[in-house]
């Protein structure tokens, strides 16, 4: 599937109206707080990103980045505290050894993995914020908006239609 | 259908110069379960709050999103807005549209539409909020101070003052820190040791006040207000209720060439030693890794020459376990070290200076023993090499400071101060000799410093030279400091006889395994992190515990004892009530579907989930399942991730939370 | 042990005995030099000064030489050499766009199969303590001071060789051949390197300041490892005298000299009678390995 | 000196060339002087190497480029290796130096060591190796320094240390299209070429 998302050609015009649309999973004490710190510190990036906060990383569920794309994501970021610097001491490391399990279970699953970006912020970390923020828009810009789910979903036959959403205006 | 109220901030333009806070008012407005949405200049001031209050009231809400500024900033004020007009705290919400919106974006029209998504994702959220209620837990009303340096013993002084126990815990086998090892202090030049030492002796007097030296922390458990602390007393092979300090042992003790750690290397201790004359306790400790008796077995004279029967080699490391309701650290700082701290490992660093090479180039610390009464030289000025006085000096400012590229980006505050005491004492002590000072900027910015330096300029004849040094080379007996001094274009060479460099502070060489073990945030460059730069500058992330003194950032003294007494004065506050309140953030156990695989219980870094039984009437065992203490839970959440049968949930981000949120964006 | 050479403009003309040190210490060691096709000069500071490409083009095509002819470990004894291509080989390893330039330029492809040695890593990479093995005549006790130069070590984060302020590594080769290196301050200062001939008084000037140290911290002679600090100690040193009022008369030797003397390499085959300051004086020092009192100091 | 400061110059083109020509901007200098603390020519500068930097940062870079410091640099890199924030100065000399020929707008002072470069140059170029000899004889006759240096040059023949003939390499067409595609010394287009006869001459 993953090839098929790089070689796909779309209309021009089509890609002038789409924005690329990622829901991020951060931690509240260091993903959040330097995402607050970029704010503070006024530094410019992208506007496509839609910010889910949780406790920890170590909150954060597998289903949780199944449900994004299945709600129309076309990339998801997952970001925690920095191994070692954990607000609840070990939460993210318990999150950083299931992300190798998430990767495997996406991959399995057939997600593009280059549509999940997974990475540490603290909370000094305004600029590495915006950086990857801008990353990661520039990345899904490239890939383009993420269709092949909403296909299969189409054909699975326990989903109903609705899925196929009218996310291209939004 | 719930019924959710919407505010829009503003922010005076904050917001509203990116963000068409008119739209997203009135597109939100449209959202299912929305009863009310409605903008406002300033959310946080009294009207805007009202306004929240009233609403409530009048439009029976059962849940509020206000989308303004980080909850960081203002959660606390809406969710005591929304009580006042109500509700309970946990259903208002807060959507972050100005430092995750306005405040990063340029185009207007895809920031509103962030905006909207992100008060959606929060009304989403509200609908599912249940009523929580704090969790009130005891406070044992005793305090654990770590770090016995100025900071540390003013934390203590002052907790005791107010009435409570506290445990102070030193690595040292004295109190008394870095001030101790200072000779004269700016901007007064009182006598350190004058104004430490009946602080010092103060602390071991207050029976309230219970002091471990040469000891450390181990291991650190529980939350606010019932900490769990182990502590290890280090072995000191002296009975310190048998010994009355008379010396005898010390005055004996044959092995008499073992560098000073307090005279920083330029003088010499013996093997049972107290590290200065001052010291409190003043009990002797033995170093068994110099003494020959640990060694080699010989010797033994310490305990013949010991009349109260004081020596005992066979004591052992001893583990104290003590509960306490808060904990100040207060472990200072070391210096930068010029020979070794370095990016690669490889190169001496700062070579160009010759630190390791030169006897006579030194550092700040070691020239404060040299003009400290108390010091190796009694207060002379000596150079190390051959014991001359040095008619000549030079310091060096901002070494390891400033520097990115071979130290540390930081200014480390205090040694312009230093510098500037540092070249007047020697002036007042050589009054024939020369002081010269290489600078980039001076930073006196405290009450009087500005008065100081100038001082030191105009009246004792202190030559400050504006540039760094490029290199120190030895020319026969003396050093030749290669310069610049930018202000004439010049580059300017000083023949020296001794050198003080101006090292860097930095934490405390373990700093972050402490961080680590009490759980607690360090920054970047190792100094502890506080909750809020402005607003709480003593308080860490971690409920219960404070900072003060030079552990935070680089502190001269006035500021050290500011701080400690802040933190003390936080600790009373937290033991001025005999309950606390919690965040009810916390996990809690579906027994009905819990298969006990105990998944949750191996990944809960807080301990906080234990095996329960459940039997019915006759005692008879139906099935184990897992257990949340409330108590210790701090909520990350790392169980609800980790239980394959979902039956543990995280009040206030349950999955069908996360859920709607996630939902939230798919129907846009 | 066979490697690729290149001398460069210099070992063949003004720094003949470095050359010929080179060839023939080499050769008694048992190390076999394949001299680089072909190759032209590095630019050295003039093609830098002027040009910024043709100072990293000049190597490369040089670098590119050297793969095509599968060397892959080249002595290049010339500091200025040395330098040169390893700048230019880390260049053009750590950014493609450089890449891709000097391929335009020079037409040829450098992959970056080289490892570039100077004079004191031929010595490195041959092994100290094979070395030890082969001294048969070592110069016991005398005093040197070890003259890295400024482009030895310099710029550090690319040349990666030694601490750029207190080098040590010559210093340790400097003792496996029984002499005492010194410690003293102008290890890696500047000698003016090629103003030699634009601004001599310039040149004068540095290396007063370098000798002057030197013989004041008890170096009886200067070891260096690059033709430019040579030419500005020895060839010089007769004019600094006479500018300073200076009586200076100490030999300047290259390292591949010392080792040669060491290893029992003729001091005629060294190129040791084309000095300025006598350098053959140092042969006198020379105590045959089985008279000797203590062992090679490693 | 007096100058006013103008936005204008702030964002000088030259200023920028130099910026792209060493990858860092000057502004990450914080005048601290420990280039020129440390640097051996400063005595014979008109601009100290942070001066130098300074100027850069006003947008001052004419005067930079007229100066005798960019010349009398010797390339040690003493400066880069010890500024706290690793400007690469002595590679911002460089770039300073090859604008100045580019531009013209290099001081008539230091024509020696200009010369000097130029005559290596085109050694280089007519040999693809340098010739020692020959560069020594057309420098001395272009620089009109006949007898300095006498003394040095004989002993040095007599010592064997100067090669009389000089040795074209056979890639030396190579070298040349090299030149070319650098775009070398393409102001001064005629200069080499005078050389290079004269080096044919010498020979
Ligand atoms: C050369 C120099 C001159 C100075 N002159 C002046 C001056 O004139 N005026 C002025 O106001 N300030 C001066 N200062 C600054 C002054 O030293 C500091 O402000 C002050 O000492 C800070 O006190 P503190 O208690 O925070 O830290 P410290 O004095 O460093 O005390 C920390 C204590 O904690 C202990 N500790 C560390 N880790 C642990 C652990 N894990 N467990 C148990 N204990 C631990 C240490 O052993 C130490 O006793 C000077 C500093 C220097 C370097
Ligand atoms: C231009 C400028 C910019 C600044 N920027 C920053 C910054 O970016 N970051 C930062 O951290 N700090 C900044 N500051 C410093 C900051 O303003 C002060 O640190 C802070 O306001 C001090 O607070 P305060 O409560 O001590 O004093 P104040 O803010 O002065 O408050 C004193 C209050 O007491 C009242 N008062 C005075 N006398 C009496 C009396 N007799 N009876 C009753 N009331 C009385 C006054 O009316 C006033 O309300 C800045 C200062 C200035 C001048
Ligand atoms: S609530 Fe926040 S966003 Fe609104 S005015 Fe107050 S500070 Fe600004
Ligand atoms: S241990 Fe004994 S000899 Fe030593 S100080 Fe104490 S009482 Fe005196
Ligand atoms: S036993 Fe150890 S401490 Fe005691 S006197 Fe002997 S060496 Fe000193
Ligand atoms: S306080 Fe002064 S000496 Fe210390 S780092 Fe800051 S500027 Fe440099
Ligand atoms: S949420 Fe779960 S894992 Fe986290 S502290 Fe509470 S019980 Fe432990
Ligand atoms: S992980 Fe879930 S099922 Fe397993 S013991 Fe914990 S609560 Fe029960
Ligand atoms: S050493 Fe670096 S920072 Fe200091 S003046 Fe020179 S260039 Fe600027
Ligand atoms: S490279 Fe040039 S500017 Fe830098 S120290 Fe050397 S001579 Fe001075």
């Amino acid at each position: 599937m993953s090839d098929e998302t790089k070689t796909e050609d779309k209309p021009a015009a089509a890609e002038k109206e789409w924005q690329p649309r990622i829901i991020a999973f951060v931690c509240n004490w260091c993903t959040y707080a330097g995402a607050d710190l970029a704010g503070t510190s006024r530094m410019v990036y992208e506007p496509h990103v839609r910010i889910i906060k949780l406790p920890c990383s170590g909150r954060i569920d597998v289903s949780f980045i199944i449900k994004a794309f299945e709600q129309g994501a076309d990339g998801v970021m997952v970001s925690g505290c920095h191994p070692g610097d954990c607000h609840y001491t070990a939460g993210n490391y318990h999150a950083r050894r299931r992300f190798g399990g998430f990767r495997d279970l996406l991959e399995f699953c057939g997600f593009d993995m280059r549509r999940v970006v997974f990475s540490w912020v603290s909370a000094a970390e305004g600029k590495k914020w915006a950086d990857l923020v801008n990353e990661a828009v520039a990345k899904i810009r490239e890939l383009g908006p993420f269709k092949e789910y909403q296909k299969l979903l189409a054909e699975d036959i326990w989903r109903k239609e609705e899925t196929n959403s009218d996310r291209e205006t939004g | 259908m719930s019924r959710i109220g919407v505010f829009v901030c503003h922010c005076g333009e904050n917001i509203a110069r990116m963000v068409d806070v008119t739209r997203v008012a009135e597109e939100t407005a449209k959202l299912p379960g929305v009863a009310v949405s409605v903008d406002y200049r300033y959310m946080c001031s009294d009207p805007g709050q009202n306004m929240i209050k009233e609403a409530i009231r009048e439009h029976k809400l059962d849940g509020v999103v206000v989308a303004a500024c980080s909850p960081q900033m203002h959660e606390p004020t809406f969710r005591a807005a929304v009580v006042e007009g109500g509700l309970n705290p946990y259903l208002c919400e807060m959507a972050n549209i100005r430092e995750h919106c306005s405040w990063v974006h340029t185009d207007k029209e895809l920031a509103t539409q962030k905006a909207i998504d992100l008060v959606r994702i929060m009304v989403e959220k509200v609908g599912k909020n249940q009523e929580l209620f704090p969790i009130k837990v005891p406070v044992t009303k005793r305090a654990l101070v770590i770090g016995g340096g100025i900071a540390g013993i003013q934390a203590a002084l002052d907790i005791a003052s107010g009435g409570h126990e506290v445990v102070l815990v030193e690595r040292e086998p004295s109190i008394g820190g870095n001030m101790a090892r200072l000779s004269e202090t700016f901007p007064t030049l009182d006598c350190s040791q004058c104004i430490l030492t009946p602080r010092m002796v103060e602390v071991d007097r207050d029976p309230r006040i219970t002091l471990y030296t040469y000891a450390e922390v181990e291991e650190v458990g529980g939350f606010v207000g019932n900490f769990k602390v182990k502590i290890r007393q280090k072995a000191k092979s002296v009975i310190a209720d048998l010994c009355n300090g008379c010396g005898d042992c010390w005055n004996k003790c044959p092995q008499k060439k073992i560098p000073s750690e307090f005279d920083a290397g330029l003088g010499y201790r013996t093997a049972i030693y107290v590290p200065f004359p001052q010291a409190v306790p003043n009990t002797p400790v033995i170093d068994r890794e110099r003494c020959t008796k640990f060694l080699k077995d010989k010797c033994g004279i310490c305990e013949k020459v010991c009349t109260l029967n004081a020596i005992d080699y066979t004591m052992e490391d001893e583990i104290i376990e003590v509960e306490v309701g808060a904990i100040v650290v207060a472990t200072g700082y070391d210096l930068f070290s010029v020979g070794k701290d370095q990016p690669n490992e490889q190169w001496t660093g700062y070579g160009e200076y010759n630190y390791d090479a030169y006897p006579d180039v030194i550092d700040g610390i070691q020239f404060e023993r040299l003009l400290s009464a108390s010091g190796p030289t009694q207060g002379e000025i000596r150079r190390p090499s051959d014991g001359k006085e040095p008619k000549s000096v030079v310091f060096i400012a901002c070494v390891g400071s400033r520097d990115p590229e071979k130290g540390l980006e930081y200014c480390s505050k205090i040694c312009c101060m230093y510098i500037a005491k540092h070249a007047m004492l020697y002036k007042h002590k050589v009054h024939d000799g020369q002081p010269y000072v290489f600078y980039m900027d001076i930073r006196a910015g405290g009450k009087n410093y500005e008065e100081f330096v100038r001082r030191a300029i105009e009246e004792d004849g202190v030559l400050y030279i504006r540039g760094r040094v490029s290199k120190i080379y030895k020319d026969g007996e003396q050093l030749v400091v290669v310069g610049a001094d930018t202000l004439s274009d010049s580059q300017v060479q000083v023949r020296a006889d001794l050198v003080v460099l101006a090292t860097a502070i930095v934490p405390h060489r373990d700093a972050y395994e402490l961080a680590q073990k009490i759980g607690f945030g360090c920054g970047s460059q190792g100094f502890f992190s506080e909750a809020h730069p402005k607003l709480r500058p003593v308080e860490t992330n971690t409920a219960g515990i404070y900072l003060a003194g030079a552990c935070q950032a680089p502190k001269d003294i006035p500021d050290a004892v500011a701080q400690a007494g802040a933190a003390a004065s936080k600790v009373q506050l937290l033991f001025s009530s005999d309950e606390l309140e919690r965040e009810p953030i916390i996990a809690s156990v579906n027994e009905a579907t819990c298969v006990h695989c105990r998944n949750c219980i191996r990944v809960c870094p807080y301990s906080a989930i234990t095996d329960k039984e459940i039997k019915d009437k006759k005692g008879n065992l139906i099935k184990m399942v897992a257990e949340v203490n409330e108590g210790l839970c701090l909520g990350c959440g790392a169980c609800v991730a980790a239980c394959p049968s979902k039956s543990i949930q995280l009040a206030g981000f349950n999955d069908e939370q996360v859920f709607a949120e996630i939902t939230a964006l798919g129907s846009g | 042990m066979k490697i690729g050479y290149y001398p460069g403009c210099s070992l063949h003309g003004m720094a003949i005995d470095f050359g010929k040190s080179t060839a023939a210490t080499c050769k008694a060691l048992g190390i076999e030099l394949v001299e680089i096709p072909d190759w032209s000069c590095c630019g050295a500071s003039a093609a830098h000064s002027t040009s910024h490409l043709l100072g990293m083009a000049l190597p490369a095509r040089n670098l590119a030489l050297a793969e095509e002819a599968d060397l892959t470990v080249v002595a290049a004894p010339c500091a200025m050499c040395s330098s040169a291509m390893k700048k230019t080989h880390e260049l053009i390893l750590s950014d493609k766009e450089t890449a891709a330039e000097m391929k335009r330029l020079t037409g040829r492809e450098y992959h970056g199969g080289v490892k570039i040695l100077n004079a004191v890593q031929i010595f490195l990479e041959y092994g100290l303590e094979e070395l030890a093995k082969r001294v048969v005549l070592p110069l016991d006790g005398l005093k040197v001071a070890c003259y890295y130069g400024c482009l030895l070590t310099r710029p550090p984060d690319l040349l990666k060789f030694d601490d750029p302020e207190q080098p040590v590594l010559m210093d340790e080769v400097c003792r496996v051949v029984g002499t005492e290196p010194i410690e003293w301050g102008f290890k890696t200062e500047c000698c003016g390197a090629g103003f030699s001939m634009s601004r001599t008084d310039l040149v004068c000037e540095l290396t007063r300041r370098i000798l002057e140290n030197a013989v004041n911290n008890g170096a009886e002679a200067v070891i260096v490892a690059c033709p430019m600090c040579h030419s500005n100690l020895d060839m010089r040193q007769a004019n600094i005298n006479k500018m300073f009022g200076t009586s200076f008369d100490i030999p300047i030797v290259y390292l591949t000299e010392l080792v040669g003397l060491a290893v029992g390499v003729k001091a005629k085959k060294l190129g040791l009678r084309k000095h300025f300051v006598d350098a053959m004086r140092l042969t006198e020092r020379m105590v045959p390995a089985s008279k000797r009192k203590a062992p090679v100091a490693r | 000196m007096r100058f006013t400061i103008e936005s204008q110059q702030l964002e000088s083109d030259l200023v920028k060339r130099v910026e792209e020509m060493i990858e860092q901007s000057p502004s990450i200098c914080y005048q601290c002087g420990k280039c020129s603390a440390g640097c051996p020519v400063h005595y014979l500068m008109d601009i100290p190497p942070n001066v130098v930097i300074r100027l850069l940062q006003l947008g001052q870079i004419d005067r930079v480029l007229e100066s005798r410091t960019i010349w009398v640099c010797s390339s040690c890199s003493t400066c880069s290796t010890r500024c706290p924030k690793e400007f690469k100065i002595a590679e911002c000399m460089d770039a300073l130096r090859e604008l100045a020929l580019a531009t013209g707008k290099d001081t008539p002072s230091e024509k020696d060591i200009k010369l000097f470069h130029q005559v290596f140059m085109s050694n280089m170029r007519m040999f693809g190796k340098v010739h020692e000899a020959s560069i020594a004889g057309v420098y001395k006759l272009k620089s009109r320094h006949f007898f300095a240096d006498v003394g040095a040059g004989i002993k040095m023949f007599l010592k064997g240390k100067i090669k009389l003939f000089p040795h074209r390499i056979k890639g030396v067409k190579e070298i040349r299209a090299m030149f070319e595609a650098a775009g070398y010394g393409r102001k001064e287009k005629e200069e080499p070429s005078t050389e290079d006869k004269e080096q044919e001459k010498l020979i």
